[in-house]
C-alpha cells in the first residue's frame, strides 16, 4: 500500500474500459506511480477492493493473468451502488485499489496435472486470472479444459477470449448456454453446466477441478465432480463472500474460524466441507 | 395470573394456537419474552409491572411464524401496535389471539371490532416520569432545546435497538440502510444521528402507539421516545389522528384535510 | 336561457298570459340562443325587465312582485303574479364530493369535476381512463353536454384502438430486488391511500407453486402521472420516480451546495 | 460593519406553480437576489424531507419549499400531502431546537410571480440577519472523535 | 507497593489532562455511565459497576476516517490520517476485563495485517484501571481469564483500600513513567493482600470446556431456543468492549470526503447480504449462533484469542434479556462432548 495505512489504495487510472455483456465492464487499470507498480505483484485468486471516491469500495478478484504484469483487469456486472458508480467513469479517471488480498490458487502443487475449469456467467472473471496463468505456463500442466456457461449468448464474458481460447490447440474449451439464451448464431451446446459437464464426461484422475459459479451451479456441479471420480481435495472453488476490510478485520466474510477474505477465497472441497455452510 | 395460565393452558391443549409470545421469568430479576408451546409451560408466564417490552415485535419473527398459530400476551399499548399493524397490512385480521392485560384482567381478543373497542377504552398512559420529561423539554427555548438534544444524541452509537425493539419498524430494508443515496449519514456523529432520530420521528408520526420500547431498549438511556411521541402528538393535536384504535387503513401522513392549519405558510 | 325556455312554453300553452322575467344579464351564449332569447321577447312578448326583485309578498290571494326597471330609470314595478318562478343556479350533485375522491379526480370549489386542462384536455381528468361529459364538469345545456360525451367517447375509442399506451416517462416504479425479497417494499400500502390517481396496486409474490411469499406495491404505469407523492412518502424508500430519482434529486442537491 | 455573509439558499419548488411562477418573475423582468439555487420538482408530495435535511447538512443558509396554492396542485392533492409532511416536520424540527426562521414554506402559483420576488428577496434578507446556519457540527460532537 | 489518596488521584488526572494528554474517565451522563475526554475532574465518577459504553473506542472509536479525499479535475488527492501521530490519551477508570479487552482487541487488530490506526493509538495509550469492589449477576470475568483484580492489559490497576485510598500496582513501563513523574503524589506502603478488597466474581463456566463443546455444536438445538427472542439489534455488539466488526462508508461531497470506519454488528440482518440477495445468515439463530460461536469458537481456534472478558454490558443493555453468561452456563452444561 501506499503507506502503511492497510486502507489506503493505491491510485489506478482506467487505462480502457471493454463492454463484456449486458451491465458487464472490464477496466484495465495502470498504476499512477510507477513504483508502485513496479513493486506490485500478486498471484492467481487473488482479489482486490476497488473503489469509487465518495461511492464506496467493492470487491473483485483480479482478472489479468499475474504474468502481465503493466496493468491489473477486473470484470464487473453493475449491481450496487459501487459498481453503478464505477460503470459510470471514463478512461483516463482515477479509482482506488487496494490490495492483492487473499490466497492463491496452489498452481505449483497442480504442477504436471490436468486442469478442468468449469464457469458459469460472471465467474469466468476470477477464472480467467488462473486459466491465463495456466496458459503462460502451459508446460507445467497436462491437458487443459474450460467449460463455461452463461444464461445466455450475450451474457459470456470476455467473447474475444473465447474465440482465441476456441482456436488454440492445447487447449479444449466448451461453451454452453442455458435452455432458451442461445440465438441461430450459437454454436456451443445448450444446457446447464452441471448437465453439460456430466455429458462431457472428463477423466478424473490426475485432474484439479476448479468450479466457479452461483451458489445453485456450484451446489450441482461438485455432485457431479463426485460421481466422476473427483476426490474433495481436487476440487477447488473461489467464495464469493460479502467482504468490506479485505484484510480479516471487518468481521463480514467470517465463516467458522476462517476469514474469507484473508483465509480464502480459494479453499479445495475439502476445506469447504469442513467450514459450517455459511458462505 | 392464575387467569392467564389457566387461558393458556386452554389454548395449548385445545390445539386453538401453537405457541403463546408472553413474558417470562428473566435474568436478575427482569422479565424477559418466553415462548410457550406447551401447555406444561403455561405456568412459566408472568404478569406484572416489569413487563414493558412490546411483545408485537415478535408476531412476524419468521422463526415464530413458523411455529403456527400464536397468542400474544398484550399490554393496551400494545393492543394498540397490533390494532396499527394490522391497519398497516402487517398482520391479518383474525392472525393472531389476543390475550390483552391490564392490571388483573384478562381479555381475549380475536377479531378486529374487539381489538379496536379494547385499544379505544384502554388508553396508554404514560409513567409520571414522561410525563415530567415532556413538561420539562417543552418548558425549554429552542436554543436550550437544541442544547439538550445535542446532548441526548451524543449518547448515540446508532446499534438501532430503538428500531429492533419497535414493532411498528418492520420496513425489511430500512432507510438507514438505502445508499443509493445515502439519507442517512451512517457514522454515530452528531449529524448521522440526528438524521436518524429525525427520520424514525417522521416516520412513526401519526403511528406511535407510545408504547415506550425504543427508550427501555436504548442502551445509552436516550429518552428516545419523547422524540416519537411528540411525532404522534403533532398528528394528533394537528390533524385529529389517533393510532392503533382502528383496522382500517388509513393514516395520519397519507391522508390529508382541506382545512389543514397553514398558518406558517406564506 | 332556460328561463327563456320556460317563459316561452309558457306562453304557447296559456296565450293570454302575462309572463314576466326580471334578469340582471341575460346568459345565452351560443349559436342561436341570442336569437332563442329576442324570440321570446319579441314574438311571444314574455315582459324582460332588467332589475332585481327587492319583495315578493301575498296580497288578496296574489303574490305581489316588487322590484325595479333600470333601463327606465330604476321605475318602481309592481306585478301581480299567479305564481312565481325562481331561477336558480345550476349546481353539482350532492354527490360529487364523494363520487370525486373515490375516483380520485380533481374538483372545484363548486364541487364540479375539474378537466385535465380546459383547452387541451377539455374532456380528460387528471386520473388516467377517467372521462367527464355533461353537468358533472359545469352546467351545461344539451348539445354542449353531447359533444363533449362524443368526445369523451372519442377519447376512449383512440384508448382502446392502440394495442399499447403511450405515457410520459414520468413515472413512479416500486423496486425490485433479488430473491429472497423481491421487493423492498413492506407492504403497508400507505402510498395507496396517498396516491391521487389511485395508481398503486397490491401485487402477490408468489412461489413457483403459487404460495404467496408476500404483498408488494406495486405502481400501475397507465394510471401513474408522475407526481411523485409516493415517493416521498415511502419510509422504506422502494419507490422512485422515473426521471426525479432520489439519485439524481439528490445529486443535484450535491452539485449545488458542494 | 457591513454585512459580507452571502446566504446559500436552496429553492425546492414544484414545476407547475412555483417554477413556472418563477419564470413569470424573469420574463416581467422583476430583480431578486441571486442567492437561491432552485431544485425543480414535479410537485411538493415530491420532496422528502431529507432533502431538507440533507440540504441544511451540506451548507445550505436557508431553503424555501414552494408550490401551487390548495386546491390548485396538478396533480390534485400532492400539495396536500406535502402541507402535512411540513406540519409534522416543522414542529419537529422545532422540537428538536432547530431555527426554523430558516426553513420558509409558500405557495406560489404560476401568476404570482411578483410573490416569488418578494418571497426570495424576504428569506435572504431575514437569513442574512440571522447569519450562517447554525451547523450541527460534527466537530462540535464533545465525544471521542472530537480530538479528530 | 505504592498507594495514592483519592484527592492525589484527582490531582494525577488532572496533571495528565494539563500536560496535554487526553483524559477519558467515567462521567455520568443521565443515568448512565460513559468514558469520555475531561478537562477538569469533577465529573468523574467512581460509583459504578461497570460502563455503559465498553473503554474500546480509545483504540477503536465509534467513527474514524480511514483516508480523505479530493477530486481535483480527473486526479484524486488521498490524505492518510495516520501519517500524523495519534494523540497521548490516558484511560482511567477502566475495569480488569476492559484492560485485558483493550489488549485483546489490539492484538486482533495487530494480526496478519497490521492495522496501523489501531497500533498507533495503542502505543500512544495509557491504561490506569481500577479494580472491581462490587459486581453483579451479569459479570463473568472469572470464566473468561479475567478477574476482578487482574492486571493484563493495565499499565497501572488502582485497588480502592481503606481511608478513601487506593493501592496502586504500576504494571509497565508506560505506568512507570507516570508514576515516576508524579511520585510526590504517591506514598509506599507495604505489600497487601489486595483479594480482600476485590469483588467475588463465581465462576459461571469454563472457558475452555465451552470452546471444546461448541467446536461441534454448530448445528445444536441450543441456538434455535435461544435465539427465539433476540429483536436483532445492535446493543450487544456496540457496548461489547471486544466486538470489533465494523463498515466502511464514504462521507462528504461529491468533490471532497473521506472514507469511514464506523462499528456494525454482525447481529445486524445486512450484514452478510450479498448483493444477489443471497444471505449466507438469514435468520436471527444464525446470526446469534455466530456471535457466540465466533467470540468462543472460532477466534479461540485461530487465534487463541477468546473474544470475550465477562464484562457483562451485554446482558445489561439487551433489551430482550438475551443473558450471554446464561447461554455460555447452558452450552457447558446442555451440550454432550464427543
Amino acid at each position: 500500500m501506499p503507506s502503511n495505512n492497510i486502507y489506503n489504495p493505491y491510485l489506478m487510472r482506467i487505462e480502457k474500459i471493454t463492454d463484456e455483456a449486458p451491465g458487464v465492464k472490464t477496466f484495465r487499470l495502470k498504476f499512477t506511480n510507477d513504483a508502485e507498480r513496479e513493486q506490485f505483484n500478486f498471484k492467481a485468486g487473488q482479489f482486490g477492493e476497488y473503489s469509487v471516491f465518495g461511492e464506496g469500495e467493492s470487491t473483485f478478484c483480479i482478472a489479468s493473468s499475474p504474468m502481465r504484469k503493466e496493468y491489473v483487469e477486473c470484470t464487473f456486472r453493475q449491481a450496487g451502488r459501487v459498481t453503478s458508480a464505477l460503470a459510470r467513469r471514463e478512461e483516463g479517471d482515477v479509482i482506488g485499489f487496494r490490495g492483492p488480498y487473499g490466497n492463491i490458487f496452489p498452481l505449483e502443487e497442480w504442477k504436471g496435472k490436468n486442469l478442468l475449469f468449469i464457469a458459469g456467467g460472471i465467474a469466468l472473471p476470477p477464472m480467467r486470472c488462473v486459466i491465463w496463468n495456466a496458459l503462460d505456463l502451459r508446460d507445467w500442466f497436462k491437458d487443459i479444459t474450460v467449460v463455461y456457461g452463461a444464461r445466455s449468448v450475450a451474457d459470456l464474458v470476455y467473447k474475444y477470449e473465447l474465440d482465441e481460447w476456441g482456436k488454440r490447440s492445447d487447449m479444449r474449451l466448451t461453451t454452453t448456454v442455458d435452455p432458451g439464451g442461445e440465438n441461430p448464431q450459437w454454436t456451443g451446446k445448450v444446457g446447464f453446466v452441471p448437465k453439460v459437464l456430466e455429458e462431457l464426461a472428463p477423466a478424473s484422475s490426475n485432474t484439479i477441478a476448479i468450479v466457479c459459479g452461483p451458489p445453485v451451479m456450484i451446489k450441482f456441479t461438485f455432485p457431479v465432480l463426485e460421481k466422476l471420480g473427483f476426490t474433495p481435495e481436487t476440487m477447488y472453488t473461489t467464495l464469493e463472500n460479502r467482504m468490506k476490510c479485505g484484510v480479516g478485520k471487518c468481521g463480514r466474510c467470517n465463516v467458522g474460524p476462517v476469514y474469507v477474505c484473508k483465509d480464502g477465497p480459494v479453499f479445495s472441497y475439502g476445506e469447504l466441507k469442513k467450514l459450517p455452510a455459511e458462505y | 395470573m392464575q387467569a392467564l395460565h389457566q387461558k393458556v393452558k386452554e389454548l395449548l391443549e385445545s390445539g386453538k394456537v401453537q405457541v403463546v409470545i408472553g413474558y417470562g421469568e428473566g435474568s436478575g430479576g427482569k422479565s424477559r419474552p418466553v415462548f410457550i408451546r406447551s401447555a406444561a409451560d403455561a405456568a412459566k408466564l408472568v404478569w406484572d409491572d416489569r413487563c414493558h417490552q412490546n411483545l408485537a415485535v415478535y408476531i412476524n419473527k419468521p422463526e415464530i411464524k413458523k411455529m403456527g398459530k400464536a397468542a400474544i400476551v398484550a399490554h393496551p399499548a400494545a393492543v394498540r401496535t397490533i390494532v396499527q399493524m394490522i391497519a398497516e397490512h402487517q398482520l391479518s385480521s383474525g392472525a393472531i389471539i389476543v390475550l390483552a392485560v391490564e392490571n388483573d384482567t384478562l381479555e381475549e381478543l380475536t377479531d378486529n371490532s374487539s381489538l379496536e373497542v379494547y385499544a379505544q377504552s384502554h388508553p396508554v398512559l404514560f409513567p409520571p416520569f414522561v410525563v415530567k420529561e415532556i413538561e420539562d423539554i417543552a418548558a425549554l427555548s429552542a436554543a436550550e432545546r437544541f442544547e439538550f438534544w445535542q446532548n441526548e444524541l451524543e449518547k448515540c452509537f446508532k446499534c438501532y435497538a430503538c428500531r429492533a425493539a419497535c414493532p411498528l419498524c418492520y420496513c425489511e430494508r430500512c432507510i438507514v440502510e438505502c445508499n443509493q443515496p445515502q439519507w442517512v449519514s451512517v457514522p454515530s456523529h452528531a449529524q448521522g444521528n440526528f438524521e436518524w432520530h429525525m427520520n424514525r420521528a417522521m416516520h412513526l408520526a401519526g403511528r406511535c402507539v407510545s408504547c415506550g420500547s425504543c427508550t427501555i431498549a436504548c442502551p445509552a438511556g436516550i429518552p428516545i421516545g419523547l422524540l416519537t411521541i411528540e411525532a404522534s402528538r403533532i398528528a394528533r393535536t394537528e390533524f385529529g389522528f389517533e393510532p392503533g384504535i382502528s383496522c382500517d387503513a388509513s393514516s395520519a401522513m397519507s391522508s390529508f384535510r382541506n382545512e389543514d392549519k397553514e398558518t406558517f405558510i406564506q | 336561457m332556460y328561463t327563456a325556455k320556460h317563459a316561452m312554453l309558457y306562453k304557447h300553452k296559456v296565450h293570454d298570459a302575462e309572463a314576466y322575467v326580471f334578469y340582471m344579464d341575460i346568459r345565452a351564449g351560443g349559436k342561436g340562443y341570442d336569437e332563442f332569447v329576442r324570440r321570446a321577447i319579441e314574438e311571444d312578448s314574455v315582459n324582460y325587465i332588467r332589475g332585481r326583485v327587492s319583495r315578493v309578498y301575498e296580497r288578496n290571494g296574489k303574490l305581489i312582485v316588487h322590484g325595479a326597471d333600470t333601463l327606465l330609470g330604476a321605475q318602481q314595478v309592481e306585478i301581480e303574479a299567479d305564481m312565481v318562478v325562481l331561477a336558480t343556479a345550476g349546481i353539482s350533485n350532492p354527490g360529487s364530493e364523494e363520487l370525486a375522491q373515490k375516483l380520485h379526480i380533481s374538483y372545484d370549489k363548486y364541487r364540479f369535476f375539474s378537466e385535465a386542462h380546459p383547452k387541451l384536455r377539455p374532456v380528460e381528468t387528471n386520473t388516467g381512463g377517467i372521462f367527464l361529459a355533461g353537468a358533472c364538469q359545469s352546467p351545461k345545456d344539451i348539445p354542449d353536454t353531447v359533444s363533449q360525451a362524443s368526445a369523451a367517447a372519442s377519447k376512449v375509442l383512440a384508448l382502446f384502438s392502440r394495442d399499447e399506451l403511450t405515457r410520459e416517462p414520468v413515472i413512479a416504479v416500486v423496486n425490485r430486488t433479488a430473491p429472497p425479497l423481491f421487493s423492498t417494499c413492506a407492504g403497508c400500502f400507505m402510498c395507496e391511500t396517498a396516491c391521487p390517481y389511485h395508481a398503486i396496486e397490491r401485487e402477490e409474490i408468489k412461489t413457483r407453486d403459487g404460495k404467496v411469499i408476500r404483498s408488494v406495491a406495486r405502481v400501475n404505469p397507465g394510471l401513474c402521472q408522475g407526481c411523485g407523492t409516493c415517493v416521498a412518502f415511502c419510509k422504506s424508500k422502494s419507490i422512485d420516480l422515473q426521471g426525479y430519482s432520489n439519485e439524481q434529486v439528490y445529486a443535484e442537491v450535491l452539485e449545488l451546495l458542494s | 460593519m457591513e454585512n459580507t455573509f452571502e446566504p446559500k439558499i436552496v429553492a425546492y419548488v414544484c414545476n407547475w406553480c412555483t417554477y413556472a411562477g418563477a419564470d413569470l418573475t424573469g420574463t416581467s423582468r422583476i430583480k431578486y437576489a441571486a442567492n437561491v439555487r432552485i431544485v425543480r420538482f414535479p410537485c411538493t408530495g415530491r420532496i422528502d424531507y431529507n432533502l431538507l435535511l440533507k440540504a441544511l447538512a451540506l451548507g445550505a443558509d436557508g431553503i424555501i419549499v414552494s408550490g401551487c396554492h390548495p386546491n390548485d396542485c396538478h396533480y390534485t392533492s400532492g400539495n396536500f400531502h406535502a402541507r402535512r409532511r411540513w406540519i409534522v416536520f416543522k414542529q419537529m424540527m422545532e422540537y428538536m431546537g432547530y431555527d426554523m426562521r430558516r426553513v420558509k414554506f409558500s405557495w406560489v402559483s404560476a401568476a404570482e410571480g411578483a410573490k416569488w420576488a418578494d418571497i426570495v428577496n424576504t428569506t435572504v434578507r431575514e437569513i442574512r440577519e440571522l447569519g450562517p446556519a447554525q451547523r450541527i457540527q460534527n466537530e462540535e460532537f464533545r465525544m471521542m472523535n472530537s480530538e479528530g | 507497593m505504592k498507594s495514592i489518596t483519592h484527592d492525589n488521584l484527582l490531582k494525577l488526572l488532572a496533571g495528565l489532562a494539563d500536560e496535554g494528554k487526553i483524559v477519558y474517565a467515567p462521567v455520568r451522563k443521565g443515568q448512565k455511565v460513559f468514558f469520555a475526554p475531561v478537562q477538569n475532574m469533577q465529573p468523574v465518577v467512581f460509583d459504578y459497576i461497570q460502563t455503559t459504553e465498553s473503554p474500546k473506542l480509545v483504540l477503536f472509536p465509534r467513527y474514524e476516517p480511514l483516508i480523505s479525499f479530493e477530486y481535483q479535475g480527473k486526479e484524486v488527492k488521498v490524505d492518510d490520517p495516520s501519517a500524523a501521530a495519534p494523540a497521548e490519551r490516558v484511560l482511567f477508570g477502566s475495569r480488569p476485563c476492559d484492560a485485558m479487552a483493550l489488549k485483546r482487541l489490539a492484538e486482533f487488530f495487530d494480526r496478519d495485517i497490521p492495522d496501523a490506526l489501531i497500533a498507533g493509538r495503542q502505543k500512544a495509550l495509557t491504561v490506569i484501571s481500577m479494580s472491581c469492589i462490587k459486581a453483579d449477576a451479569d459479570c463473568f470475568c472469572t470464566s473468561t481469564g479475567s478477574s476482578p483484580g487482574d492486571i493484563c492489559g493495565s499499565d497501572i490497576l488502582l485497588t480502592p483500600v481503606e481511608n478513601n485510598g487506593y493501592a496502586a500496582e504500576i504494571l509497565t513501563g508506560k505506568g512507570a513513567s507516570i508514576a515516576d513523574r508524579c511520585s510526590s503524589l504517591f506514598s509506599e506502603i507495604p505489600e497487601i493482600r489486595k483479594e480482600q478488597y476485590l469483588a467475588k466474581v463465581e465462576k459461571a463456566f469454563s472457558h475452555e470446556e465451552v470452546r471444546k463443546k461448541l467446536s461441534h455444536a454448530f448445528d445444536h438445538d441450543i441456538w434455535n431456543g435461544a435465539s427465539l427472542r433476540c429483536i436483532g439489534c445492535g446493543a450487544c455488539a456496540f457496548v461489547c468492549p471486544m466486538c470489533s466488526c465494523f463498515d466502511i462508508q464514504e462521507e462528504g461531497t461529491a468533490k471532497k470526503g473521506s472514507r469511514v470506519r464506523c462499528w456494525d454488528s454482525c447481529g445486524f440482518s445486512l450484514f452478510t447480504l450479498h448483493t444477489s440477495g443471497h444471505n449466507p445468515r438469514h435468520n436471527q439463530s444464525e446470526r446469534w449462533r455466530q456471535r457466540v460461536m465466533h467470540k468462543f469458537s472460532y477466534q479461540p481456534e485461530a487465534a487463541e484469542l477468546t473474544g470475550c472478558v465477562g464484562c457483562g454490558r451485554c446482558s445489561r443493555a439487551c433489551p430482550s434479556d438475551m443473558n450471554l453468561k446464561e447461554q455460555l452456563q447452558d452450552i457447558a452444561a446442555n451440550v454432550e462432548t464427543v
